[in-house]
């Protein structure tokens, strides 16, 4: 095993898929010559070629839609959209086109393409450098959706992403890849698509959650820990389609579910996960189902103020935490 | 007698030319047929071509069947026919069968899609195939293939976001696609000129270092001319163009229009007089390569195979409603053989 | 009170508007001499004049980029999209831009916009012109979604969204357009944006849904009244803000809930209500929360077995609202 | 010596042409500030309009300030200068400080915005803005007011879908808009032949109907002849105006970029010796308007006015973490007058 940090388990696992397999490619502005503005790509374009790590112009919508149509003719895109807050452009190419192309050709054609983009906040983002747009397309059939927390899933998520004959929107949370490090297999092997993982056993109550809610989940419950409540974590990993019976098994496990994520509140993944324990795990239920996400504002702001106002933060899921507990 | 010849000129034999004229007097009637069959209550939408079958026929031969791809959009049904759609496919998703090729029923008529024929599977809001059409050309370009990949659209949809991205796209990195603009004067009721601040929608291609080109779309032979010097200037690496063919949407924009409300009758009936499958049926006769007679036996066997295809279509079966939730995700087993 | 067919009330109340304030204008694509596909504008332009009911080239984000723009220069403009399907092209403008414009400029800005768009299915639209977007918006702050689902509130809500100081999303269901009639109050009194309605009072089970949902629970509900099931009805009318008062007190009402929506289920609106039960009334259920809802698949298919297999039914409802109260 | 009389003949006072090169120097120095408080440590972010000030110093007063609108993107700040912010707002933006005029603080530096002064809020998605600079001039046109409506966006930008669909959308409605391109040569490391087909930006005007204008955008007095020409057409009612402005970003993109990854110093020496702001202090010279000590005076007092600015924006209070949640929708008792 090798410990590595969450961006260098992308990096990686980029690299090694377009070893392994020539019809993968990477797309996306600066991604080539630049490698990428957060690095992701560094020193790809050097050892693939123009074309296998292609600079883009300016167009979310192009990005995937040139990308869906290299999938047709049987390439593997690795679309990058350089912020998810860019991703809104290309909207229309990914529902409308990239999640709906098997089923509307009736099996005949398929779109084995997929999207990253970094996301989240807590690094100066500002209101348009942050944002979680995760919910968006979590509701949407023929998308798959995933969000890494660790560099050993970053990296298996990424592969089985990459060889999944649909399309998966890969989300890495921006605040990860140089605050998280992490031992990865060295074998490459892919983390299936759909799987929940157990980050820490507890009793006492379920925290459900994903990408860095997933450390500071982790760091909370160390802090609880001390004071007696034992806390279960669930980790999502994967937002679309959503693990079900790791969900309700994990709910039922202490009766008492808080749900955690940066994304908005209302609507958003959260939402789906406490309607699901709601319809199929109601009378395990000890407390009311929790959720503490992001307010209920457009994004967050620039201001360290307004930027930690918004930021969950450790203390605060602690906080959560022990009410719940002491529910 | 200069005029007979141009066929022969362009390089198409005797036999092509009358196999284009076939095909567009198929499309018409077929496109006729599914009129009546709504009038009558049996399918419940239609989106028309009539007008534009010239455009497409001379189109489609300039093409090479056995590699080139196509994008096309709802009105291309000569396309698709030329491409290896038959009249029997059409009727079955005109009536929404499971056995339509297209999608199983599942989309409107006008959908095409066929992967073993590279008709790449289309969608509804317009122009997104445009993208999806540079990108089989930038797969073409990175394997070294030399296909050529043919997207078509109305000039109302030359002005979608997606239509700019992808034109530059392909520009920049002169990639083996040809951008077909079925100019026919209308996106429902809204006319070019409130449509489209330029003369031209081929005015674009300069925005996009690439040559655009006008041509006359009632002249099947005129586009058989740009289309084939389109498609071996991308064969020899000389990249993308845009063509744009003037033609007339003679019907409704679709069953569910009423063209009444936003164009005069005189307007319709002149454009009706340049229409591209009479102008056809005359250069051949001019040509010597078909009397009355035979157009008249030509009709009456498609006819024929059209009565035989809508019976065979009305009769099909739907898909089992069982079916619905299959093919979100590709199903276990599901090999693409890619 | 006139009665009228839900399309009258749309046609009625937007040329109501425009009569009693100057600054509102339509625009959209074959809103103007065609009337609109769907006739909703018929004989405006005439009456109103070319500028005051733009036909505009086909092009959705620029139709609601414009939108804005002349919002921010003193106009109302209510934006037409063809059909909800064809939204996605604008996402951008919509949640980039319209929702932002008040926050990001620290309450200097504001975005007074209407965007107008049929939705929902059983008209044989096939997969694109029967799509529910409405979960794409309802997660998004900054933005408010409302989905009449009778002639007077359809009325009545267009006028709030035309008269409210941010913007605003007003799906009109296509299928009720010419199949529900209903009386419409003359005065021409706004119905008031993030307040639901109890459609019909009943004791064994409460229905929480919204559009066509209403009216096949409406109809549901005398089915099995006959057969002594009394079924408490509540229109959410406003899908973002949610009326959570409004939801609560219903849901406390039987103690048993069912949501009905015709959008996909997962993270759709009905996530959000149940979550919200869940949270604030969870110790008052009888029974677990039940959704309803569209099937997992990208949209509804042509062939009528693949529609029907798709719509919601008055029996499907029934059906679970008798599962339900046998509970 | 004809030259130095240009700015006369452009119809420019001594007095105004002096007052656009203070801008250019106050942006230079103001620019080069926010640079060192983020090197030290104490902005976040700077995204540096360094070789774009003589475009936006000549398309600042070839407009109306007291009736024209703004839609800038995020280089703009000679331009925001000129429309009457200062060096204490745009600190008070850089420190991300609550008394930020543009946003309270809520966004990045670069995000101008002002309601009084018409400067329209932007965000950071490129683009964007150019639809709503149409719905300015829409308006303007609707009530028959005699506003222009000026947008900016870099030649990456112009390949976005909404620079499309909004140049369209003006040129089919003869909108008094200006929409102004300055072509830095990069949208971050993508260079302009990777990232345009076309040679110049200006080349896609004729796709809209009107007219594309090539300037110099390091001579600010022929970018304000163009935008001088482009303003009074749309006052007469002449429709909009693609200018393009050729310029060189000198900095890196942002504080966030290095930009040794991807063009040489060389070339970056090598458009230094064509600045902008070197070639307007060169011309005032000649015309004997300055002189090297009135120069340095002028510099002295802006560094002066920049020192106290910075003082106060970082010692001004953020904004109070109570107000995260204001201001997503209209508050009771809200009136915007309108
Ligand atoms: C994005 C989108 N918006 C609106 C529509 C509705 N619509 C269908 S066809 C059409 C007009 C298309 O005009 P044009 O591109 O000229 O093609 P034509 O139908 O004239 O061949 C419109 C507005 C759509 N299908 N997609
Ligand atoms: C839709 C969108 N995609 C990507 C970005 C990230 N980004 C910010 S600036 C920029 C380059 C812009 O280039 P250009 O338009 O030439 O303007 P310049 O910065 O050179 O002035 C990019 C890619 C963005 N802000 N918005
Ligand atoms: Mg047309
Ligand atoms: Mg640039």
């Amino acid at each position: 095993m090798a410990v590595k940090l969450y961006i260098e388990a992308i990096h990686d696992a980029l690299a090694e898929e377009m070893a392994r397999d020539e019809r993968v490619f990477i797309l996306g502005e600066d991604v080539g010559v630049r490698g990428g503005v957060f690095r992701v790509t560094q020193g790809l374009q050097e050892r693939f070629g123009e074309y296998r790590v292609l600079d883009t112009p300016l167009t979310e919508s192009a990005i995937v839609g040139v990308a869906i149509g290299a999938s047709a003719a049987g390439l593997i895109p690795v679309a990058e959209i350089q912020f998810a807050d860019f991703i809104l452009p290309a909207v229309n190419q990914i529902i409308s086109e990239a999640a709906k192309i098997r089923y509307r050709s009736n099996n005949d054609w398929h779109c084995p393409i997929v999207v990253r983009a970094p996301y989240g906040g807590g690094v100066h983002g500002a209101l348009y450098h942050s944002q979680s747009v995760e919910a968006l397309f979590t509701h949407v059939p023929g998308l798959k959706v995933v969000a890494p927390a660790t560099p050993a899933d970053a990296a298996g998520l990424l592969r089985s992403a990459i060889r999944d004959p649909d399309p998966v929107l890969y989300f890495e949370h921006k605040k990860l890849y140089r605050s998280v490090r992490g031992e990865v297999p060295e074998a490459g092997e892919p983390v299936p698509i759909g799987h929940a993982k157990v980050q820490r056993e507890g009793s006492d109550l379920t925290v459900i959650t994903y990408g860095l809610g997933v450390h500071l989940a982790l760091e909370a419950a160390e802090q609880v820990a001390a004071e007696g409540v034992s806390v279960h974590i669930l980790d999502l990993r994967t937002l679309r389609p959503l693990d079900e019976e790791a969900i309700l098994e994990a709910a039922r496990r202490t009766g008492k579910v808080l749900i955690v994520h940066e994304d908005n509140k209302v609507c958003g993944v959260g939402a789906e996960v406490s309607a699901l324990i709601a319809e199929h795990a109601l009378f395990d239920l000890d407390a009311p189902i929790r959720r503490l996400a992001g307010p209920e504002v457009p994004a967050m702001g620039y201001a360290p103020t307004l930027e930690k106002a918004y930021m969950l933060s450790v203390d605060g899921v602690a906080e959560a935490m022990r009410a719940m507990a002491r529910f | 007698m200069a005029e007979p010849l141009r066929h022969r000129a362009l390089g198409l034999t005797d036999e092509k030319v009358l196999e284009m004229y076939r095909y567009m007097v198929l499309t018409r009637a077929l496109d006729e047929r599914m009129w009546l069959l709504n009038r009558a209550g049996k399918i419940p939408f239609v989106i028309s071509c009539q007008g534009q079958e010239a455009a497409q026929a001379g189109a489609g031969f300039a093409l090479d069947r056995e590699r080139d791809w196509l994008c096309p959009y709802y009105r291309d049904l000569c396309l698709v026919l030329i491409w290896g759609h038959t009249a029997r496919t059409e009727l079955l998703a005109a009536f929404a069968k499971a056995e339509d090729p297209n999608s199983g029923g599942r989309q409107m008529p006008g959908h095409y899609g066929d992967r073993k024929l590279r008709i790449l599977t289309g969608s509804s809001p317009v122009g997104t195939q445009i993208p999806h059409a540079v990108g089989v050309a930038l797969a073409a370009k990175m394997r070294g293939e030399n296909t050529v990949c043919y997207v078509s659209f109305g000039e109302g949809t030359s002005n979608q976001g997606d239509f700019h991205e992808a034109l530059n796209f392909a520009g920049v990195h002169r990639l083996p696609v040809i951008f077909f603009c079925e100019n026919n004067r209308y996106a429902i009721s809204v006319p070019e000129q409130k449509q489209l601040a330029c003369a031209n929608v081929a005015d674009r291609a300069p925005g996009y270092g690439f040559e655009g080109v006008i041509v006359d779309g009632m002249d099947a032979l005129e586009v058989y001319r740009a289309v084939k010097q389109a498609a071996d200037k991308a064969r020899a690496g000389g990249g993308p163009t845009l063509i744009e063919a003037k033609t007339y949407r003679l019907a409704p924009h679709s069953s569910d229009d009423d063209d009444r409300t936003y164009r005069s009758r005189e307007e319709v009936e002149e454009a009706r007089r340049g229409d591209g499958i009479a102008r056809m049926k005359a250069y051949l006769m001019d040509a010597g390569l078909l009397d009355e007679a035979e157009d008249e036996q030509l009709r009456q066997r498609i006819r024929a195979e059209i009565d035989e295809a809508t019976e065979y279509a009305e009769r099909a079966p739907y898909a089992d409603p069982a079916t619905l939730t299959r093919y979100v995700y590709a199903e276990e087993g599901w090999a693409d053989g890619r």
